[in-house]
C-alpha cells in the first residue's frame, strides 16, 4: 500500500494545474444546456482537444494521452478545482465511447472517436422511451430490417434525452426482433440527428434549460454500418455502457471534492447561518466526499490488478447521488433566504440542487440501484 | 377540551377550495409566472369578495371580525392551489396590524414577494407605503414569486404588533406547506397508480410505498401542530411564538420530504416544466426558507425549552 | 376549538397528581419483565386497583370510574410524569379487554374484567408462533372440535409471549378448521396457563430479563365458553385488538412526554456532552412528542364525535417507535461512555433503548404498516 | 499510488480469520459473558503465537515488528468475531508504548476492559501497572466486556507517544467496527433468505433489501478510510489524527446503521439472546462510544477543514 503519488503523477498534476489555470473560460460559461451556451461550450471542448486534455485515457491516435487511470482521476480533480466547465460531450466520451472501444469495428472507432474527442459530433443517449424508464427493457420503438437498402428503417419515439434538442448524434436500442423476450431482440444503432423523419422537440427541465428532448424517428434508414455489435445483443452492449454510467467514469470524486471545497467557502462567509448543527453537517459531507475518493482509488488499484467490478456500481451511484444533494441541500440552507434567488453568483446553488435532484433518478433509480445491491452484493432472492 | 373546527369553519374552507379549484389551476399559476402581474388575475378581487382576505379585520373597517381558528384551513387551501397571491402577508400578517380590511399588504424580512402590487409593504426596517418606494426586482425559482428590495424611508412599527403580526404570518406559512405537501402527496399517489413499469403499476412498488407512507406520516403529525398554533393565536396564548415555530418547523420538514420524494417516485416527468409537480416543488422550496427555516424556529423552541 | 381543560379535567388531573405522588413506589420496582419484579408490580397493580386508578375508563361494576377519553389521556400523562411503575397487566387490560368489551358474553365480561383490573388474573398475548410473525394469518397451531366435552383441544406452539413466564392466562388465535383459507378457520380462545398439557418456557430478550416465553399446547382443553366471538370467526375478533394495539390505547402521549422531560434533564447535567448538534436533536424529539401529543387530541376529538380511525393507527405507530428510538438514542449520545454501564441510575436509558427497539417489530413490523398507509390511506395498488 | 493489501498481509487475515473461525465462535463469546475471566480460555495465546499480538512490537524484544497497514485486516476480523480480548488495547494502542512485545495491556480514557487481565493499564491519568492498582468493576450491555475503574497512583506518560497511540486505538476500534457490520449484514442477509413468510423469503421483499442495502453501501464507503488511516500510521502522515477521525466516524455510523436494520429485519429472534445477533449487536453499541464517539471525532475533523 503506497498512497504517495509518483513523481511522473505529481507532474501530470502540475502540467494540468497550470495549463487549466491558463485556460479555463472567465467568467464561467452560460449553461451548456442551453442553445447558445452549447456553442460557448463547444469551443471550449475543442480548446480542450487541441491540447489533448479533451480524453486524456484514449488512445493518441484518436486524441488521447493513453494517460493511466490515475491521471485521468488527477485530471479530474484538477479539472474541477479549476472551476472548468461542464463537459456537454460527456455522454459520447463517457457512455459511448467505452462502448465503442470494447464493441466498435475498426471502421465505427476510426470514424466516431475522433469527431466526438474534437466535439465535432455530439451525441445524445437514446435509451428511455414514454413506457420504457427503468424499465429499460420495455422499449417499443422499432427497427425494422431494410434488405434492399442494406440496413434498418427506424420508428417510435425517444424521450428525456438530454440535450437532445443541440447534438449531432445520438446512440440507442430499438427493438429488432418484435417476437423476442423483452432483453432479447434489441439492437444498438448510431444514428445522425440531421436526416429526414427525424423530430426532435426540447423539453425544458426543472431548471428551465432545454436539456432534454424527445426524438421522434418515422421510418429512418440507418445502414448496417451503424450498428454497433449485433443486431439483437444490443441489451448487452447497452449495459456496459449503463455499467460505465452508474460506476467509476461518470462521477470522478473530483467532482464532489470541488463541490465540497466551494461549500466550506461559502460557509465561511455565512458565519450566521453557520450554526453548529450545519457545521456538523458540513464536516460530514466532507467526510462522504473524502470516504468517496478512497472507496474509488480502492476500485481503480482492482481495476490497475484487472479485478473486474460488478455490482459495487450500483453502491457508487448511490453514494455520489446522494451527497450530491446533500452538498446543495446544505447550501440552500446556508444561503437561507438568498437561496430562492435566480440573480447574483449564489445563484448557482439553486441551479445545481435542482440538477442533483436528478441525480437519484437517471442512469437506473436509486432503488433499482439498491435491489441490485441486495441480489448481487448480498444474494438475496429476486422474487 | 376539543380539537376540532366548526362546520361554518369547514364550509368556508370547502368554499374556497371549490373557488381556488377552478379560479387558481396549474394553468392559472404558469399564467403567473410570465404575465405581467405575476398573479391571477381577477382571484384576488373573488377572494376578496369572499371574505377571506380580511378575514381578521374588524367588521366595521369591511372585514370579518374573525379569529385565526377561522381562517388557517383557507391559507392551508392557499398552499394547496400555490396561490400567487400576498394572501398570508395581507390576511394573517398585515389586515390585524394596519387594523382594517381593503388594504393589499405585502411582507418579507428582505425579499418581498409582490410588492409591486401592494398598497403597504413591511419589512424588517419598518413600514413602507407603496407610493413612496422603489423597489429592485429579483427572479425568484419560483417564477410565480416575484421578489424585490424595497428602498425608501420605513416607518417604525409597534414592537408587539410587529412580533404576533410575524407569528400569524409564519403559522400562516406553515399551513401552506402543509396544503402544498397534501397536493404534492396526492399528484404522486396519482402518478404511481397509472404508470407502469415492469407490467405493474409503479405504485405497487414496496420501495415507493415506503416513500410515500414516510411522507404521509411527516404531514399527518404536522397539521395538528399548525392548527394548534392557530388556537394558541386566536386565544393569545402566553407561549403562541413557541407553538407557531414548533409548527413552522414540522411543516417545513413535511413539505420539503414530499417534494423530495415526489420527484423521486415520479422520475423524469416531474423534472420536466411541462408538468405540474413543479409549480408546487418551488413554491415549498421558497417557503421554508422564508419567515425564518425550520433551524431559526428550533432555535426559539430551544430558548424556550432548554 | 377549544384546548383547554375543563374545571372537572382540571380536577381530575389534580386528584391523579396528588394520589400519584403519595403512592407511586420509592425506589423504583424492578422490571416486570423479571419473575421477582412481576411479583412486586402485581402489588402495585392491587394499590391502583383499590384506588380505581387501575382501569379509569372502565364502568363501575368492573372496577373503573367511566372516565372519558380525556380523562384518560390526562391520567397517562400524570402516571408517567409521577415516574410509575410500567403497567403489568397492560396486554390484558389495553389489548384483550377491548375486544371481550366488543365481542365478549355477560358471563365472559363478569369473570375476565374484574379479575383482570385486580391483577388477579394475568394475561399474556398469543399470537405470534414460529412461522407466523408478521404472517399472523400462517398460524398452524390447532383447535380440534371436541363435541363429547363441549369444547375444543389445542395443540401446537406459541411463541414471543410477553411475560407469558409469569401470567396466569393466554388469549389468542388457533386454527379450528385447516380446510379454511389463511385468514379464515381461525378461532379466539382464552386460556388458562395452570392446565395439563400446557408448557411454558421462558425466552431471555435482548435485556436480559425473560420478558419472553414459548408457549406449548398439547392436546389442552377449553371449553366453549372460553371461546371469545364465534367459531372461526376469529381473525375479525383480533383485529379489533391489534387495531387497539397498534393505535391510541397502548401508547399514550403521556409516555413520551415523560421521556422527553427525563431527557431535558438528562442532557441539562451532561452539558460537556450536549453540543449544538444534539440540542437541536433534543429540541426536534420533543417538538415530535409535542406532534403526537396533538395528533392524539385531534384523533381523540374525532373518535368523541363518534368517527372510526383507521389506518391512521398505523401512522400512529410508526410515528411512537421512531420516537421513542430517537429519544433512547440521544440520551445514550448524552451518556457517552457511561452508555453501555448496566449500573448506576442512568443505566435505564440502555435498558429503554433495548426496550424501544422492539417498537418497530411488534404489533406489526413497521414495514407492514408503511404497506397498509400506502394501501388504505394513500390509496396505493396492493399488487 | 496504490491503495490494495499484498498478499501476505491478506494471508495473515486469512489466517487470523481461520483461527476465530474455529476458537472464537459465538459460543465462546457467550462463555465469556459467564467465566472467571471474561475471556476466551487459551485464544490471547494462540494470537500471540501468531504474532498479531506483538506485530507491531520491535522484533528484539519478541514481536515483528511490522506496521500498521499488516495490523488494520487482523483487527477487522477481531471485531467480524467479536472477541472478547484487549487486542486493540495491547497490538495497536500499548505494545508500541511499552516498546515490547510480551505485555497485555488495557487501556481506556476512563472505564477499562478487561483490566483485570492487564499487566500494565493506561487510563486519561496515565500508565499503572495492574501490581498496584485497585479495579472497580461496571457491568457493560455488552457482557463480554468486563469495565473497571482503575483506583492507584499513575505515571504520567509522553504526550507524542500517548497521542499517537490514541490515534492507533481509534483506527483499531474502526477496524472492528468494519468487521462486526460485515459479521451483521451476512448474518441478516443469511436468516432473511431462509426465513419466509407470507409464502416467500422474507428478503425477496423491498424494504428488507434497501434497508440491508443501505447498510452495505454504509459499510463499502467507511472501509477505505479505515484502510487509508492504517496507511497514514504506518507512513506517520501529519495529517494521521484527521484521517482517523474520520474512519471512526463512518466506522461507527456504518456500525450502528448494520445493527438496527439487522436488527429490524431479522424481527423477534433477533431480539432474544438465544440468538447470536445480540453478541454482535452491542459490541457495535459499545465501541461506537468508546475511544471517543462519531461526534467527537467529527469535532477534530472539523478544526482541520474549517
Amino acid at each position: 500500500m503506497d498512497l504517495s503519488e509518483s513523481a511522473a503523477e505529481q507532474q501530470f498534476r502540475a502540467e494540468c494545474r497550470s495549463w487549466l489555470e491558463a485556460h479555463v473560460p472567465r467568467p464561467a460559461l452560460p449553461s451548456g444546456d442551453t442553445r447558445a451556451g452549447f456553442a460557448a461550450h463547444l469551443e471550449w471542448e475543442r480548446t480542450l482537444f487541441d491540447a489533448r486534455y479533451a480524453v486524456v485515457s484514449w488512445p493518441r491516435e484518436y486524441g488521447g494521452r493513453e494517460a493511466s487511470l490515475w491521471e485521468w482521476l488527477i485530471f479530474e480533480e484538477e479539472y474541477y478545482a479549476a472551476g472548468a466547465p461542464q463537459r456537454v460531450t460527456q455522454n459520447g466520451i463517457f457512455l459511448l465511447a467505452p462502448t465503442i472501444f470494447e464493441f466498435g469495428t475498426q471502421e465505427q472507432k476510426d470514424y466516431v472517436l475522433p469527431k466526438m474527442a474534437a466535439g465535432e459530433h455530439t451525441w445524445c443517449q437514446g435509451w428511455s422511451e414514454p413506457n420504457a424508464g427503468s424499465d429499460l427493457a420495455g422499449i417499443q420503438s422499432r427497427a425494422t430490417r431494410d434488405e434492399a437498402g442494406g440496413g434498418w428503417r427506424l420508428s417510435g419515439q425517444k424521450t428525456w434525452t438530454t440535450r437532445g434538442a443541440f447534438c449531432t448524434h445520438l446512440f440507442g436500442l430499438f427493438r429488432s426482433d418484435p417476437e423476442a423476450e423483452r432483453h432479447r431482440g434489441l439492437t444498438y444503432f448510431l444514428v445522425a440527428l440531421d436526416q429526414p423523419g427525424i423530430t426532435v422537440r426540447p423539453v425544458e427541465r426543472l431548471d428551465g434549460d432545454e436539456g432534454f428532448a424527445e426524438v421522434f424517428f418515422d421510418d429512418v434508414f440507418v445502414p448496417d454500418a451503424d450498428v454497433l455489435g449485433e443486431p439483437n445483443e444490443g441489451w448487452a452492449v447497452a449495459m456496459a455502457t449503463t455499467g460505465s454510467e452508474r460506476g467509476l467514469t461518470l462521477r470522478s470524486p473530483g467532482r464532489f471534492m470541488a463541490t465540497a471545497r466551494r461549500l466550506i467557502e461559502l460557509a465561511r462567509t455565512r458565519t450566521d447561518e453557520l450554526d453548529e448543527t450545519r457545521r456538523d453537517r458540513l464536516v460530514s459531507a466532507w467526510i462522504d466526499a473524502e470516504a468517496y475518493r478512497w472507496q474509488t482509488f480502492w476500485t481503480v488499484t482492482r481495476a490497475a490488478q484487472g479485478m473486474k467490478s460488478g455490482a459495487e456500481s450500483s453502491m457508487v451511484k448511490v453514494f455520489w447521488s446522494e451527497l450530491d444533494i446533500e452538498l446543495h441541500e446544505l447550501a440552500l440552507d446556508l444561503l437561507g433566504r438568498h437561496a430562492e434567488l435566480l440573480d447574483g453568483d449564489d445563484a448557482a446553488w439553486m441551479k445545481g440542487y435542482e440538477f442533483a435532484l436528478a441525480g437519484p433518478i437517471y442512469a437506473g433509480t436509486n432503488e433499482i440501484q439498491r435491489n441490485v445491491i441486495a441480489e448481487r452484493v448480498l444474494g438475496l432472492p429476486r422474487k | 377540551m376539543h380539537f376540532a373546527f366548526t362546520d361554518e369553519q369547514l364550509a368556508l374552507r370547502d368554499a374556497t377550495r371549490d373557488l381556488l379549484t377552478k379560479e387558481c389551476t396549474p394553468a392559472h399559476v404558469r399564467d403567473a409566472w410570465t404575465n405581467a402581474a405575476g398573479r391571477v388575475p381577477g382571484l384576488w378581487e373573488q377572494l376578496d369578495a369572499m371574505g377571506v382576505v380580511g378575514l381578521l379585520a374588524p367588521e366595521a373597517t369591511g372585514g370579518l371580525g374573525l379569529d385565526f381558528v377561522d381562517l388557517v384551513l383557507v391559507l392551508e387551501e392557499t398552499g394547496r392551489h400555490a396561490v400567487p397571491e400576498p394572501i398570508v402577508e395581507t390576511a394573517a400578517y398585515g389586515a390585524p396590524l394596519v387594523g382594517r380590511a381593503g388594504v393589499t399588504i405585502a411582507a418579507s424580512e428582505w425579499y418581498v414577494p409582490w410588492a409591486d402590487s401592494a398598497d403597504v409593504i413591511f419589512t424588517a426596517a419598518g413600514r413602507f407605503e407603496r407610493a413612496g418606494v422603489t423597489l429592485v426586482p429579483h427572479p425568484s425559482v419560483d417564477g410565480a414569486r416575484r421578489l424585490f428590495e424595497v428602498q425608501g424611508t420605513a416607518t417604525a412599527v409597534d414592537g408587539d404588533g410587529v412580533l404576533a403580526a410575524y407569528d400569524r404570518g409564519v403559522c400562516g406559512i406553515a399551513a401552506q406547506q402543509c396544503g402544498l405537501a397534501d397536493r404534492m402527496l396526492q399528484l404522486t399517489a396519482d402518478y404511481v397508480r397509472e404508470r407502469r413499469q415492469f407490467g405493474v403499476p409503479v405504485g405497487s412498488f414496496q420501495a415507493v410505498k415506503h416513500h410515500l407512507a414516510n411522507a404521509r406520516i411527516a404531514l399527518e403529525f404536522a397539521r395538528p401542530l399548525v392548527y394548534r398554533a392557530a388556537a394558541s393565536i386566536a386565544a393569545e396564548h402566553p407561549d403562541t411564538s413557541v407553538h407557531v415555530s414548533m409548527a413552522k418547523s414540522k411543516a417545513d420538514a413535511a413539505a420539503l420530504q414530499t417534494a423530495r420524494v415526489a420527484l423521486q417516485c415520479h422520475g423524469a416527468i416531474g423534472y420536466t416544466t411541462e408538468y405540474d409537480l413543479h409549480l408546487y416543488l418551488k413554491r415549498s422550496w421558497a417557503l421554508a426558507r422564508s419567515w425564518g427555516d425550520a433551524a431559526f424556529h428550533r432555535g426559539r423552541v430551544s430558548r424556550a425549552i432548554l
